[in-house]
């Protein structure tokens, strides 16, 4: 069946929200579908019980949504831009990551904050980061980043279902690339990678948007004869590391691709871990593909010029391989 | 519901000979950490929490040993917590900030100020979206009126019709700062008067008083009819925390402080109305001091939690892989 | 301050034809980004910013390029920002949401709604502590009025007796939803009544009334009696963005919005109260449409800015080194 | 002179306050010197109008700041905890760090924003993280972390010097050491590493309270004749990372030591970095010393053993050896 990422994640919240009426959907205008449609006809389905509009106040509704996993709900909040969530950290950070394991066990926060991140609109730097890098950091979340419209959905279930607080970090010009997905999605486990092609001659790990970027620089390796291994982690928090770390003990390579900032970005973190665990096997040092070190430009020549893709992964899958 | 003056008495009691044992515990360093006790408020707690069902989700913060007990949290296991122990409350994960006693409703403290808020509305939403008719109840301090998760929770508590009621204790303080030097408005609950809930201020050391209008307050939001805001003022005996010199205030007369004290305030009135006799009073006292040496007995006994304990509750099962593993891997 | 009615309406005029020809452009993608235009909401800028200093800082949000070109920004600079060229008023590094222009006190526009309240609050307080006489102004709609960030400034404002007026344009809606959907109270002037700070609701249509009533707010704030807010009941003519079906209410009859139309209005009345003649304003109207068509032309020929600049500008100087090098090395 | 990182701290803004009357101090109860009194005497000095009591706004305080920094002023802001950043990063992230940028350069944010992390009081999981990796993930932001008295005064005159929002990141159980200093505090540039031992056979970078770890791992390393260099960077952003990669080009060895949870942590950024600037030189992988992944447990013998300390950098010394 042919669909959109934007598609899948609303159905994947109409499932959900059929399947267990304990599930509810929070967020600025999400009654009305929320600025992209993401959410366009649950509250016709589910009602405005359920399908709640909210004030600006992410704050708050983040902390509503909290105490309303620790009461047993399960609220799918929307943060409408990652950019946002830094007016919500502290309940999700020192409250929802933490309440499991500061009440001893008692309390569960089955959360899922869904926003979206990214640049490329021209929607300037208030607009357009990616913060993923530093929920990875914090004990307690989970972190989920699909690229794909299939493991939108399938992810989306498995974090709805999830008994822990999941964050789930969409990109705003997936959406709307049309997909085919099999008509019936399987949840898609939380913490597996997917290897999205198959190669010898380097691995290359890539992340949300990075991904079609990177099978696309494969393409163009694999007309100058070399063949890379393309991998989605698909979760950054729990990392199938070891499908990352059998990749590299065989192609010897690595080049880490995503759209944050390279300074401080998961890249670090995988690259660490990777030096670390299949040192003896790397022929090259690692190399990371980021953004530069600056504020995303308004200007669409200098955002085009910004946003790292096909032509800087190819640049450091070349540098590997010298 | 008739006011109970033994019950919150004996609640009181309770609490004040917890505190103060946890003062000299604390300079014994058997307890840890940072410690705000709440002797002199001990009416709030009582008188709130005594109305309250085990179902009703309570709520509190910094100041949280009074709201722990008086919601029912065994003294021996909020000690244990205290000290660090297997048998605290939170498996001493959590301290004296983070007080959870999920059995009876306390659903916990943030150390955050104003943190606490929003998530008592949570709590409140689901009460109702699962037809329950529980009534959520968050405690907070005047210095949490400030800040603007207090305002965000007050719009979309009143926008959304909640079941919650949110108790204000006003100490006239905030650390070490009089409440004049963080606004102009003297009353929380004039702050909340365009919302248009229904709101009261009450001596809070004066416990009858405290159940009174929380009582009316209780019913109304088990009908339906929440949000409420009620307005506590009282005082902090103490200082900030467990070793604050307190030099930013001075002392109260000792006259004064009987004359406040909402212990003495209580056996007074129930002298006088004959609520109950004196002795009945004094062997109140007896038996909560008793219960409180009982407790540290017993907290004393517990072990400290296993090595593994956080790491293995950093994730609700089935937690997956723990993201740790990986990057050992 | 006499009210100028030709001075108003010139700039109202120049920021109608500007915001018409942003969306003309916009369909033609000459400009880009996220476009919030103000078309019908031009007389809370244009009564407001005509009685202001240079010197006066002005902060808006992500509906700024009436706040911003009623201030004094040039217009040809404004639209190059929009194009993203290097003659934007942030040399194309902003866009629309982000709007500066220091020389005219102009102090930029924030992307994240409530964000811009308390670096207002700033403002003032520099003005202060320097013993200037400015008067920070901010602009915000009713959305914003539900953040945290405006109540913690309100409090702070009033706290410290700030020299700053807080502008809310209440247009009704926020993004799609009406003012309803985020509140039950209706008056934004009626949220902050608490903290007792002088306030005022006026149609925000009628300039002459926006014009009085800020003026009166401006010349007390001077004096040193600020804060203030100012509460302007407008309309949003268009969609909530450029590109907005705008399905989520229904347009207005063309003769309601002729009598509310800002503009329109105060030609009316000016005609009438012999202010101006009606060719005077038909040749402010064609000289301000003029100045727009000259504004894109300039625009236009500007160059986009230089690969290099946001890294460049990412810190001030002395930058220091760039962590960037470092982490090349 | 005889002094403590807290009185070195106090010194530090008041000689800025003496020398410039558009420094300011604001945050809660720093009047009355706060919780540790590192203000203690301020206000005496300067009074209520320049050191400012605030109510619990730690949004606004920081909002406040940068449009005072913007018109001119210098505000050095006090946010009690690290954790509670997590309240003002929609100011320090989206406003300040970018205003510079997105304004084309009109305007300039010179605010410090004082703060202290780090767990050992038993203080429990939202008193006691590390964040500050998140913060050298946003371009446009500085970052210091002093682990000395004199490097705190010296780095402190040169944060509120700067023309650009530095977030100054203090450590609760450094306050009341008693240190050494000059009688006249050096400004320290910000940028600027520190090698505080010399050593041929491992290179180990610490930060904050892990420096005085390290050295003591040092010692018992030197006792079992190997020679250890340490260094303390000082500032994570811009990061000096010229001096670790020479220095490991001599020791070809390098552990990586913080308090912060590894997973995200610094320390992958440095390892990340030094892996490619040095991949021909490291004899080993680059071993990293970092908080469990859990939140801050509030029993006192979980949080001894949570917190990393000198065991654990020896034991990463020994591995690197290995
Ligand atoms: C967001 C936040 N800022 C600062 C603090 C530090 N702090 C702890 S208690 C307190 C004062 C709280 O005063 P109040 O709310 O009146 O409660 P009380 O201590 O009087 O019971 C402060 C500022 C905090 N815990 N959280
Ligand atoms: C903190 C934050 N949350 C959400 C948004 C997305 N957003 C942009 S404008 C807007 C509505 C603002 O409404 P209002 O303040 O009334 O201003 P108006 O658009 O009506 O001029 C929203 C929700 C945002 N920019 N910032
Ligand atoms: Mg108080
Ligand atoms: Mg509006």
């Amino acid at each position: 069946m042919k669909t959109t990422y934007l598609k899948a994640l609303g159905e994947a919240m109409a499932r959900a929200m059929r399947a267990d009426p304990d599930v509810l959907v929070l967020g600025e205008d999400v009654a009305e579908g929320g600025p992209y449609g993401t959410t366009t006809g649950l509250v016709e389905e589910f009602g405005a019980e359920r399908v709640r509009n909210t004030p600006i106040s992410e704050g708050a509704i983040c902390g509503v949504a909290v105490g309303a996993a620790q009461s047993g709900l399960r609220p799918v909040i929307e943060v409408m831009f990652i950019d946002f969530v830094t007016l919500a950290l502290d309940q999700l950070v020192n409250q929802a990551a933490k309440a499991h394991a500061m009440s001893g066990g008692q309390l569960t926060v089955p959360l899922v904050l869904r926003t979206q991140g990214g640049a490329g609109r021209r929607w300037a730097a208030q607009h357009s980061q990616s913060l993923e890098s530093w929920l990875t950091h914090i004990p307690g979340l989970k972190v989920v980043m699909p690229s794909r419209a299939a493991d939108a959905a399938g992810l989306l279930a498995s974090a709805i279902a999830d008994p822990n607080p999941v964050v789930f970090v969409e990109n705003k010009t997936l959406y709307f690339k049309s997909e085919e997905v099999p008509d019936d999605v399987e949840p898609v486990p939380i913490g597996s990678a997917a290897v999205l092609r198959a190669g010898r001659d380097l691995t290359i790990v890539a992340l949300s948007r990075l991904v079609d970027e990177s099978l696309a620089a494969a393409e163009r390796l694999a007309g100058e004869g070399i063949e890379a291994e393309v991998i989605d982690p698909r979760t950054l928090v729990p990392l199938e590391l070891n499908a990352i770390v059998e990749s590299v003990k065989r192609t010897n390579r690595l080049v880490v691709a995503h759209e944050a900032v390279e300074h401080g970005g998961f890249g670090a973190e995988i690259a660490a871990s990777v030096q670390r665990a299949a040192f003896d096997w790397l022929d090259a040092p690692v190399e990371r593909v980021g953004a530069p070190f600056s504020p995303v430009p308004f200007s669409p020549p200098l955002e085009d010029a910004y946003v790292p893709g096909a032509d800087e992964v190819y640049a450091a899958a070349r540098a590997v391989l010298r | 519901m008739a006011f109970d003056a033994r019950a919150v008495l004996r609640t009181m009691w309770r609490i004040r000979h917890f505190e103060e044992r946890v003062g000299q515990l604390k300079r014994a360093d058997e307890v840890h950490g940072l410690l705000h006790l709440s002797v002199g408020q001990e009416g709030v707690a009582a008188a709130v929490c005594s109305q309250l069902r085990d179902d009703d989700p309570v709520y509190s913060g910094h100041r949280a040993h009074g709201h722990a007990i008086a919601k029912g949290a065994p003294l021996d296991r909020v000690m244990a917590e205290l000290m660090g122990r297997d048998a605290g409350l939170c498996r001493g994960l959590g301290g004296s900030m983070h007080l959870v006693d999920l059995s009876r409703g306390f659903m916990g403290a943030t150390g955050v100020v104003g943190g606490n808020i929003p998530m008592a509305l949570g709590s409140a939403l689901a009460a109702r979206l699962r037809g329950g008719d529980q009534v959520a109840v968050v405690f907070f301090g005047d210095g949490a009126v400030q800040a603007g998760h207090f305002h965000e929770s007050v719009n979309l508590a009143t926008l959304w019709g909640l079941p919650v009621i949110l108790v204000c204790e006003n100490n006239g303080f905030a650390e070490f700062t009089p409440r004049s030097a963080h606004t102009n408005v003297e009353r929380v609950s004039d702050v909340v008067a365009p919302y248009g809930l229904t709101r009261d201020t009450v001596d809070g050391n004066d416990v009858e008083a405290v159940w009174e209008a929380f009582g009316g307050f209780l019913d109304a939001a088990r009908g339906g009819a929440g949000p409420m805001l009620l307005e506590c003022l009282t005082y902090r005996l103490r200082g900030h925390y467990e070793g604050d010199p307190a030099k930013y205030r001075e002392a109260i007369a000792k006259a004064d402080w009987q004359e406040k004290d909402p212990i003495l305030r209580l056996q007074r009135r129930g002298a006088a109305g004959g609520w109950f006799a004196e002795e009945e009073a004094i062997a109140i006292g007896r038996e909560t001091a008793d219960e409180v040496e009982e407790a540290v007995r017993a907290a004393r006994e517990s072990p400290f939690p296993p090595a593994g304990l956080a790491a293995e509750l950093t994730y609700a099962s089935p937690p997956g892989r723990s993201p740790e593993e990986p990057v050992r891997a």
